[in-house]
């Protein structure tokens, strides 16, 4: 992809998923009411919304743009999921700096991602938080990319896949961190908002590869 | 949902608004965020002490901003942390170059969102140093949660730490002070209904009407237990006991109290609690020194209360007990 | 209905014990009455200062006994008036030789009963005198009324009587005062739902998910005028514009404002209300000397809020603005 | 009525009338709702209780036994209708001081209690109050002994029969007095609480009466 289309690409991808967040704004909540505290639709579309609007008509090169996104998205959404989504994207942008997007860097930027959530919360597989859907997406992807040759749409179809397996995952654990694990036994059986709303996040992004 | 509101978007920015015009000798609003400041901050000489966290919680953050207690206190999105960036900008207006004590509640959004700031503040050369309140006892402090919840004993954490600030300590023995208040301190609340926060504009969660929820946080999240309703006398029982038994103190230990509003219940119903709780207090052998009641960290229109215990030595009584002029507290 | 209490036959009597339990020092008890008067009291060379009403209205009015404020506070039943005898029991207790000030609101009820504990203390050669408190413009005073019912402007009769008679002034002077006050006052009010008292266990009156009454007065008793929802400012224009009408003030006057909540709204929507009635003041040429926003005046659990706007003067501001140490107002 | 009969009346009466304000508490509670603040029940059942138990086993005249009864209301019900019942029972007891309880001094009992409500509350026929209950009875009994020269009995089964017109005839009216009065236009429609206990009250002294 030249520089052009990679901007188009992440400009299109940031707008896609402010829209799907607004769309699924009182979905999230309805989640995190049941585990949680009832906002977490509210602070992703007012994030992404703000993120979308920050980058708007970017000249910038995709990191930067990444960038800004997710310094938008530390100074807009609060909560846990602000510096868990905000400060990972922030700090992955960094991967794409050299070379832009490609399907090396993408599996960089995935991985820098994943570490970055694992640090910055302390989450595990299993603790019932967004790190559910996004490890396994994120290994689905580097694996399809590297060990079976397949392009980078096809691996980001079966990365979408292995996320909504990671969803239905929490489904029936107990919440261990974030708000849930107040809840102790009783978060079992619901789904996590987190894990959901990384879901769609993915979701865009496949839609917006699959027109490039 | 009927809530005394414009657009649940613009309801953190007006109150704000509001608070400002109803005290505008105490406070003001740092440009273009959501932190409030004492109006006459950052004082000389003086270790500055913030705090914050999300909306809904009112008269916290803000309302306890003045004289011996905080100096600054941001304010997120209804019960949203608020962000980082926010966050380090109060930590700088409140710097008078003694440094600065960040109180923070022990949610992961905020201890993520206030660590980050720390960072932030540290790279301009302003001495932070930060202290996590975890009084709720009804969250077993174990690997599998992520630990016991910051709620209403907080606000002994300012008003010690903030007395201690006033009367001329250090960074370090002002944290000193918070951590002291924070090891001999447990609360337990109970919901009788749910909150509504305005953006959802319906409870948070279901109850039934003759269901209570018992070990409830602050943030319209279900409690740790539902049981069937109870009389005042047996709720009081069931908390006081739960914290009594967390803080296992000794005979004749002495100790404040305070009976917290959830804030849709009267504070007639929080008097009773308090008869019942000082009772209890009694046949344990513990001495009350001093005794709250009323709407101190609330969770929107739940109804409910917390009850906190806090064992008092001589320098935490001289600290608890010490002048204190802020919107919310006097004393 | 859920609510924090025992046995609603007891939760009076349960609650003056809580109270008395949180305040020692401050309160104390007569024997065998629903009264609580300053622990302190009667205060040598002072008149006294009382009030006295239906329980429910919480911090209303034992949270207003103290320095600068009331002497004794008689708590009848929920919402019903407290019984002549013990109104003079109460009138006995905080004469100190230099009279009594009796502060009512105006129900039949109350001031039917105060009127006989009137007599009854004046049989005992006490010096009584009475105001009666009409603040509410919601109701028209005529002759197919039984005229204004007193609300939350009580608080600023209370206030500022209270700062005379500390200051010395003999009874009539204080009299003076409280019925300056009374007449520089309006407050008008809103439910957004109806309070269940805790003996009738449901809502008092039904409202719909969309309708607010008008005009509410505050024992639970509906409005004047029901209408559909409206937003935090719409309602704030309403009510403001109200009291404004009434009190006609001139260009450039001085006023001092209580937004005060019902009791089960959030002091977050207080602040947004306040913020519109600045903005209206503002637009009508009048100054702000200073302004309250809490829960002053409740009614049970009642969500909503009243305006009240009281012009000062000079007397007035230094009265207003006294130092004031009680339960529920210290400044 | 020997001095004994009369006093087992009086107590039978305030007996009767403490029980069946505990049975229509909530009753007149939920008309207080409507038009007022949902005391009227609990104030009631509340004070007429203690009366019973003030005087129960007493050995007094009947005067002073009545006198005892207002006493009581007045210091436990509070509320417009504490000084309003209370203090003209208290008041109205005078009359029976001399002669205790005959048919003369009934009447007299009726119209100074009938004054004394008057007088406090500043009520009049047609401010939709007990007044309107209590006017047509006490006028009804009066004649229908004093022009009709019917038994007092009669009488006074005539006289809750006007009672009965007197509550209905609060509803369609306008409030005056008490806090009904505050709702304006939108008492009308209802039904007056103690209105409906006067009535009650009566429906017990009849059936009282009927036993002696
Ligand atoms: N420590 C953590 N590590 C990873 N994810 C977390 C952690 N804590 C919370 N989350 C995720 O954040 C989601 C909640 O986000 P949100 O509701 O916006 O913030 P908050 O919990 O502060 O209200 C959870 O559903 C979970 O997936
Ligand atoms: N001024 C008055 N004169 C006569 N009756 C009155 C007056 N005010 C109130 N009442 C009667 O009292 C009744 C209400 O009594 P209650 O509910 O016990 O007292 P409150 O109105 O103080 O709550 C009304 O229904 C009415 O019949
Ligand atoms: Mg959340
Ligand atoms: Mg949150
Ligand atoms: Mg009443
Ligand atoms: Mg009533």
């Amino acid at each position: 992809m030249s520089d052009e289309e990679q901007r188009e690409a992440v400009l299109m991808a940031i707008d896609r998923v402010a829209t799907r967040m607004q769309d699924e704004k009182s979905h999230l909540t309805d989640l995190d009411s049941a585990i949680g505290d009832a906002d977490h639709g509210a602070n992703l579309a007012r994030g992404f919304t703000a993120a979308a609007e920050a980058v708007e008509g970017s000249e910038d090169d995709v990191d930067e743009i990444v960038k800004k996104i997710g310094v938008t998205l530390i100074s807009k959404v609060g909560g846990a999921s602000g510096p868990l989504y905000g400060g990972s994207i922030m700090s992955a942008s960094q991967t794409l700096s050299e070379e832009g997007l490609t399907a090396e860097t993408s599996i960089a930027f995935a991985e820098a991602y994943l570490e970055k959530v694992l640090d910055r919360g302390g989450a595990r597989v299993g603790s019932k938080t967004m790190v559910d859907a996004l490890t396994p997406a994120v290994h689905t992807y580097k694996k399809s990319i590297e060990v079976d040759e397949l392009p980078p749409v096809t691996a980001l179809a079966k990365a979408v896949a292995a996320a909504e397996r990671g969803v239905a995952f929490t489904v029936p654990i107990r919440a261990e961190k974030g708000r849930a694990s107040f809840l102790g036994w009783r978060s079992v059986g619901h789904q996590d908002p987190g894990a959901t709303s990384t879901l769609f996040i993915m979701q865009e992004l496949l839609a917006t590869a699959e027109k490039f | 949902m009927k809530k005394l509101i414009n657009d649940p978007e613009d309801i953190v920015d007006e109150m704000l608004e509001g608070m400002v015009l109803a005290y505008p000798d105490r406070l003001r609003r740092l440009d273009g965020t959501e932190v409030l400041v004492r109006a006459d901050g950052p004082v000389d000489g003086k270790v500055g002490l913030v705090s914050g966290g999300g909306s809904g919680h009112e008269p916290t953050h803000a309302g306890y901003i003045g004289d011996g207690m905080l100096d600054g206190a941001a304010a997120g999105q209804v019960f949203t942390s608020p962000t980082a960036d926010q966050l380090s900008e109060m930590v700088k207006a409140c710097d008078a170059g003694e440094g600065v004590l960040n109180i923070v509640k022990n949610y992961e959004g905020d201890v993520m969102n206030f660590d980050t700031a720390a960072e932030m503040a540290a790279m301009e050369d302003i001495e932070v140093e930060q202290v996590v309140v975890d009084d709720d006892v009804a969250v077993e402090d174990s690997l599998y949660t992520s630990g016991r919840r910051g709620v209403c004993g907080t606000i002994l954490v300012h008003k010690a730490a903030g007395a201690k600030a006033a009367a001329g300590g250090d960074l370090s023995e002002v944290k000193a002070v918070a951590e002291k208040v924070i090891e001999n301190t447990g609360t337990m609340g109970t919901a009788l209904t749910s909150c509504v926060t305005p953006d959802k504009g319906e409870p948070t969660f279901d109850l039934g009407e003759d269901e209570i929820e018992l070990g409830i946080g602050i943030h319209g999240e279900p409690g740790t237990e539902r049981t069937d309703m109870m009389s005042a006398d047996e709720i009081t029982t069931h908390l006081t006991e739960k914290v009594l038994e967390d803080l296992a103190l000794d005979d004749g230990q002495e100790v404040m109290t305070i009976v917290n509003g959830m804030g849709g219940t009267p504070l007639m119903e929080l008097f009773v609690v308090n008869r019942k709780l000082q009772e209890i207090l009694g046949e344990h052998g513990l001495e009350t020194w001093d005794s709250w009641v009323g709407d101190y960290m609330t969770s929107l229109d739940m109804m409910g209360c917390s009850v906190t215990v806090c064992a008092v030595d001589d320098e935490l009584k001289e600290l608890l007990g010490a002048p204190v002029d802020t919107p919310a507290l006097k004393q």
